[in-house]
């Protein structure tokens, strides 16, 4: 990778400007500079306006689902729309929403920036798998305009093969959208291999760096596979090819061996960045060294790994053989031991810790709290004799809200409030954060409490009629989902608000440690103006912050002053 | 304690319930202490080291590797005793008894049909012995289903290319639900079935005499009958409201017009024709997804079943 | 690092001509007839010899940096575990075969 | 590791968040390699297909099997592999700066390349012809078993992918021809073409294990 002789390298401290007048925001004008930019942060934001769009898009459809559940039989809407609109919620939620989410919005912002590149390995390609992304969804509106499709996100076969609605469509968004998916996979690989600056070693690199490349690896591994499935799907549909349709000698079972074999992979392609973000969130308001860097490192490309083995997990009843199901339950606990040690690393991080309980704070300790029942119940439907009673039931619809929402989809919240300043430029309103933190938190357990106890009792998923005995627990989980729609829309005000009438931020208002709060508020266009040289850990609190701004002394510049080192 | 289980879970009525709740009683107490001590630790944390001050120094704690060891080694522990726990009661599930009554249970976008050894057979509702292990030999006409009796904690998915299998031994006798818990369209919510468990001499006196068809009954009174148990009302109303087939009321005698363009008359040969080859003739706005009754039902039913529909066209 | 490597001729003719040799033998083996499941293993790892040739001389790999071949065969790995666990179940199904 | 060096005087084709071309190639090349992964990979689901179906019906695969012309797959197993040969060759050209050559080499590859669509347009043809369609248009009876119409699906579906990439090959390399005669490619730069050439080999390599699996059934 490098040419191994050691170099002397003539270092100075380059201090932060603050108000600063020239940004990425400004560098260029215009809505064409922002749609071709290949900024790595305004792709960062173009995602991020695409992801909250599509959030409260598939938000929207949630809350329609929970109103119609607010009574046995029709309330609202008849059967067909309602299975359309779970099969939409589902597949928007998913593809558009949590997937690109932390890797494609934040991770786009901020892994240049956390390495002290200017840029991402690739930028037109970027740009490219933000277009990319456009186009399936472009490509999903359409598969809804023209009768859209009602098989659940899992398109599971013969159903999927035999429905009037338009599946080849929405497949061939699925496929369109992997492959932004893999492009951004790609791109963070290469860019964490090749572009780091000098000093950043591996054991140097954030932890949340550390996640998205777990993250990368398995968006590389895995979306081939759902690409290969889609495209059988379609074939299936298009020509009657006949490998998962059974009327046409096909095997069901075997669809969904290559629906999970990406699908499983996929749901730590969504919380493993999140865990990189509570690393970051925990580490930096407890103003503490983090525990066990290692542990946490290893730990996201250990799940990264298992979660290839395991995907048989959501098969036990499917009438795959007994043997497999017991050796996917057998591997699937093995994923707990990894992301145990994270959460007990977290929780010893704040031990003698410095903490401060400022809005991403509340973010990371709700995370925790939900995220450990997410986890802890996902024992419970590992475990083979307790699934079969519990799969396909609202337990499980619970459980994987607690982990998607609870973990991944908090953990985004607070790492937008996190780096909001460093994005923006402006600061957001504390109370407000954290009321509105407040509110989230007490209305998704209001929303999916009731859901595990609903499963438990034996109610199905997917139902759009039920037995009157849940009636009363559909409605505590719908009046939830309705507070927890308007926490939303209170965030979306005040940062909407932030923008435009928010105190200006400094460039380091949480006094963090890592390299992008080394850069201006908001950064300059390339970044740094210098190289930056990295000579402690992105956690290490201890040191004096002067010594985190050092970079690469120009050679016509004289002033080099004091700290001349070594550095591989 | 036992009423917060008793609250969580639907009642224990076969002789794997009690194994598989002991199991989910296990993972949550110990999940609970586990949780507890989690969120405990960390409000402590934060109530004793809330920032005092913006200087506030900490001390550098990279890793401890006794603690580290520690909580990979305990959870490794508990895991491995859920894995064989669960394992065990999943050997139970799978293995049925060789003397167990077998039932072959055929499942049709919407509707459940169980068919019993002596040839009798019976559509959404399932009569089986107490204390006596039950087998269903599975099939799907279809798509993918599931069968899932939550009181006696089974599930397994029934597929159109092969026979799965289930079994139970139900405890007490009286009425549970079962449901289909795989996805399959429209009328997904509404493919229940009830299981009707009698004593040893109930169930031999069924099976004399139930699974006949009363030759007394008027032939629209058994139609009604056969409406809901042939689970025809998954897809038709009696009240001329939508579902996803035509309502029955007042059709009878009605020029239907086909999805051809064609129009025929609704009348006892096109009813005849509509239950045993529904493909042939589809209602013009409905969807082609009627399964065939060819088989499914007696003569006797199907001429009750016309002579109900027909009824409803007096009222 | 050289990785700006520039094969020799007579480097790719030879590679060429081992896989044009290769590609004989693997069709003649089939003249004779091989038992199960010996035919299949003899066609395939002729055919790994070839890929790998193609990929170690004609892509460079063998004096590339090592860590692409790592990458390179972590999707084989990652293939393997795909068809490996995935056999588990359609070889061990109680009811054997799915009906026609 | 990193940006060592300071940048210095920036050269053409050095984009600007690089410190100098060896580190642009090296990332180029690494990311190619990272896309050939997700490549093996999709092509892999398609061999799960054929592994597993193969276990189920050893003997309709046998039998299916006795339709293709191992003749015609071989040939075309020579001219892939003549189309390695040829582009990494052209490749070499470009490195010594012999553009020309290079130039010669490129196109020959791309006649082999079109070699071997026109082979597998015949065999198609043959196929459709004897009405051995994928899927459910399949009407050839002369397989006496009932699961046939399975093994060309796989059939084609593994050999329509891999034609698609030929053709995509094709594309690539001849967009290099023309930026080789624009003089865009030279032993300084030569990232693009050398890219390509190693997605053209996967392509090689892909069929390296189609024609024993899919013809060489005995």
């Amino acid at each position: 990778m490098a040419d191994n002789k050691a170099q002397t390298l003539k270092i100075r401290e380059f201090p932060v400007e603050e108000n600063p007048e020239h940004t990425y925001l400004n560098a260029e004008k215009g809505i064409w500079s922002w749609l071709f930019t290949v900024d790595h942060k305004r792709i960062g934001l173009l995602y991020l306006f695409s992801i909250t769009l599509f959030f409260f898009v598939g938000g929207l459809l949630a809350l329609l689902l929970r109103t119609e559940l607010l009574t046995p039989a029709q309330s609202i809407i008849d059967a067909d729309t309602y299975n359309q609109i779970f099969t939409l919620h589902g597949a928007i939620m998913i593809f558009l929403f949590i997937i690109p989410s932390i890797p494609a919005a934040l991770g786009n912002f901020f892994l240049p920036m956390m390495i002290g590149a200017k840029d991402v390995a690739f930028p037109r390609l970027n740009l490219a798998s933000w277009w990319i992304y456009i186009f399936g969804a472009l490509f999903a509106l359409y598969s809804i305009i023209t009768g859209a499709v009602d098989t659940g996100w899992t398109f599971y076969t013969p159903y999927s093969t035999q429905t009037g609605t338009s599946v080849v469509s929405m497949t061939f968004a699925v496929f369109i959208l992997g492959f932004s998916s893999i492009l951004t996979g790609i791109n963070f690989i290469v860019t964490l291999h090749k572009l780091r600056s000098p000093g950043l070693s591996w054991s140097r690199m954030p932890l949340f760096l550390w996640s998205l490349y777990a993250t990368a690896i398995i968006q590389i591994l895995a979306t081939p596979i759902l690409a290969i499935t889609v495209l059988l799907l379609a074939m299936e549909r298009i020509l009657g090819i006949g490998i998962f349709d059974p009327t046409m000698g096909g095997d069901p079972v075997l669809y969904q061996h290559f629906f999970w074999f990406y699908s499983h992979p996929a749901v730590y392609i969504m919380i493993v960045p999140a865990f990189g973000i509570i690393s970051e969130l925990i580490s930096t308001f407890s103003r503490k060294t983090i525990f066990g860097y290692w542990a946490i490192a290893l730990s996201s490309l250990a799940i990264a790994f298992i979660g290839f083995l395991v995907w048989g997990h959501h098969m036990f009843v499917s009438g795959q053989s007994e043997l497999s199901s017991v050796v996917f339950s057998f591997l699937t606990f093995f994923v707990g031991v990894p992301t145990g040690i994270k959460i007990f690393n977290w929780v010893a991080t704040m031990y003698k810790g410095s903490i401060d309980l400022k809005t991403p704070m509340l973010y990371a300790l709700s995370f925790l709290f939900l995220f450990t029942i997410g986890g802890l119940t996902g024992i419970m439907i590992g475990a083979l004799s307790v699934n079969v009673h519990l799969h396909d039931t609202y337990y499980i619809v619970a459980h994987f809200h607690y982990v998607m929402m609870g973990g991944t989809v908090i953990a985004l919240l607070g790492g937008l409030h996190y780096w909001w300043p460093k994005m923006t430029g402006r600061m957001y309103n504390e109370l407000w954060g954290r009321i509105t933190c407040g509110i989230i938190f007490v209305s998704f357990n209001m929303t999916f409490l009731p859901q595990f106890i609903m499963g438990s009792q034996g109610m199905p998923r997917r139902y759009f009629n039920y037995v009157d005995q849940f009636q009363g627990l559909h409605q505590f989980s719908t009046i939830g989902s309705y507070i927890l729609g308007l926490g939303f829309m209170i965030m979306l005000v005040y940062l909407v608000w932030s923008l435009f009438y928010g105190p200006k931020a400094s460039s380091n208002p949480w006094k963090a440690r890592s390299l992008e709060w080394m850069a201006s508020s908001p950064p300059a266009h390339h970044n740094f103006e210098y190289t930056p040289v990295i000579l402690h850990g992105p956690y290490d609190h201890h040191q004096p912050i002067r010594e985190f701004h050092m970079g690469v002394a120009k050679e016509a510049d004289e002033q080099t002053t004091e700290a001349e080192r070594e550095t591989t | 304690m036992n009423r917060i289980f008793e609250y969580l879970l639907p009642p224990q009525r076969s002789t794997v319930a009690s194994e598989v709740d002991s199991l989910f009683t296990f993972i949550n107490v110990t999940g609970f202490i586990l949780f507890m001590g989690i969120m405990i630790t960390i409000l402590i944390f934060v109530i004793k080291y809330r920032r005092k001050s913006e200087d506030d120094v900490t001390p550098v704690i990279t890793h401890n590797s006794i603690l580290e060891v520690t909580w990979t080694v305990i959870p490794i522990i508990l895991i491995l005793i859920v894995f064989s726990w669960g394992f065990r009661g999943f050997l139970t599930l799978s293995t049925p008894p060789s003397n167990a009554y077998e039932i072959n249970v055929t499942a049709a976008a919407w509707f459940w049909e169980f068919r019993y050894p002596d040839g009798g057979t019976t559509m959404n509702e399932v009569y089986v012995p107490v204390d006596r292990p039950v087998k269903f030999i599975m099939r799907s006409d279809d798509y993918l289903h599931s069968m899932y009796i939550p009181d006696f904690r089974v599930k397994m998915d029934v597929l159109p290319n092969r026979y799965t299998t289930a079994w139970f031994e139900a405890t007490d006798t009286g009425q549970s639900l079962l449901f289909c818990a795989e996805y399959c369209g429209t009328g997904h919510s509404d493919m229940l079935a009830t299981v009707h468990v009698l004593s040893g001499n109930d169930f031999e006196e069924w099976l004399e005499t139930g699974l006949e068809v009363d030759e007394d009954m008027p032939l629209a009174e058994l139609g009604e009958q056969t409406f809901t148990s042939a689970g025809c009302n998954a897809c038709h109303t009696l009240d001329g409201t939508d579902r996803i087939g035509p309502s029955l009321a007042g059709l009878f005698g009605t020029d239907r017009e086909l999805d051809d363009g064609s129009v025929v008359e609704a009348d006892e040969d096109y009813l005849r024709r509509s239950l045993l080859d529904p493909q042939a003739e589809v209602t013009a706005g409905y969807p082609a997804n009627m399964p065939s009754y060819a088989g499914r039902l007696n003569e006797r039913q199907i001429d009750g079943l016309i002579a109900f529909i027909k009824e409803l066209q007096d009222e | 690092m050289s990785t700006h490597h520039i094969s020799t001729l007579s480097t790719l003719l030879s590679v060429a001509g081992a896989l044009l040799a290769l590609t004989f033998l693997t069709v003649a083996v089939t003249w004779f007839n091989i038992p199960e499941p010996f035919n299949v293993i003899v066609a395939i790892a002729i055919a790994i010899v070839k890929a790998a040739a193609v990929a170690m001389f004609f892509m460079n790999l063998y004096w590339d940096d090592r860590f692409n071949t790592i990458v390179f065969l972590l999707s084989i790995l990652f293939l393997v575990i795909f068809v490996g666990i995935t056999l588990l179940d359609t070889l061990f199904r109680d009811a054997g075969l799915p009906v026609y | 590791m990193g940006n060592h060096s300071v940048a210095t005087g920036k050269k053409s084709h050095l984009q600007h968040h690089f410190v100098d071309e060896d580190q642009q190639f090296e990332s180029s090349k690494f990311g190619m390699w990272i896309f050939l992964v997700t490549e093996v990979l999709m092509f892999g689901g398609l061999f799960v297909a054929y592994i597993i179906y193969r276990s189920w019906h050893p003997d309709l695969f046998y039998m299916a099997a006795q339709e293709l012309d191992v003749a015609l797959g071989a040939t075309n197993t020579v001219v892939l592999i003549g189309s390695s040969l040829t582009i990494a060759l052209a490749i070499r050209a470009i490195q010594l700066d012999k553009i020309k050559a290079g130039i010669n080499y490129l196109v020959a590859t791309i006649g082999l390349a079109a070699t071997f669509m026109i082979i597998k347009y015949f065999e198609y043809m043959d196929k459709f012809g004897k009405g051995i369609y994928p899927g459910s248009a399949y009407s050839y009876d002369g397989i006496g078993h009932d699961m046939a119409v399975n093994f060309f699906s796989i059939y084609y579906m593994m050999t329509g992918l891999h034609g698609i990439h030929v053709v995509i090959g094709i594309g690539l390399i001849g967009w290099m021809t023309i930026k080789a005669k624009k003089g865009l490619i030279h032993s300084g730069y030569y990232t693009p073409v050398e890219n390509t050439g190693l997605f053209w080999h996967l392509v090689d390599i892909i069929w390296i294990f189609l024609f024993p699996l899919l013809y060489l059934i005995d």
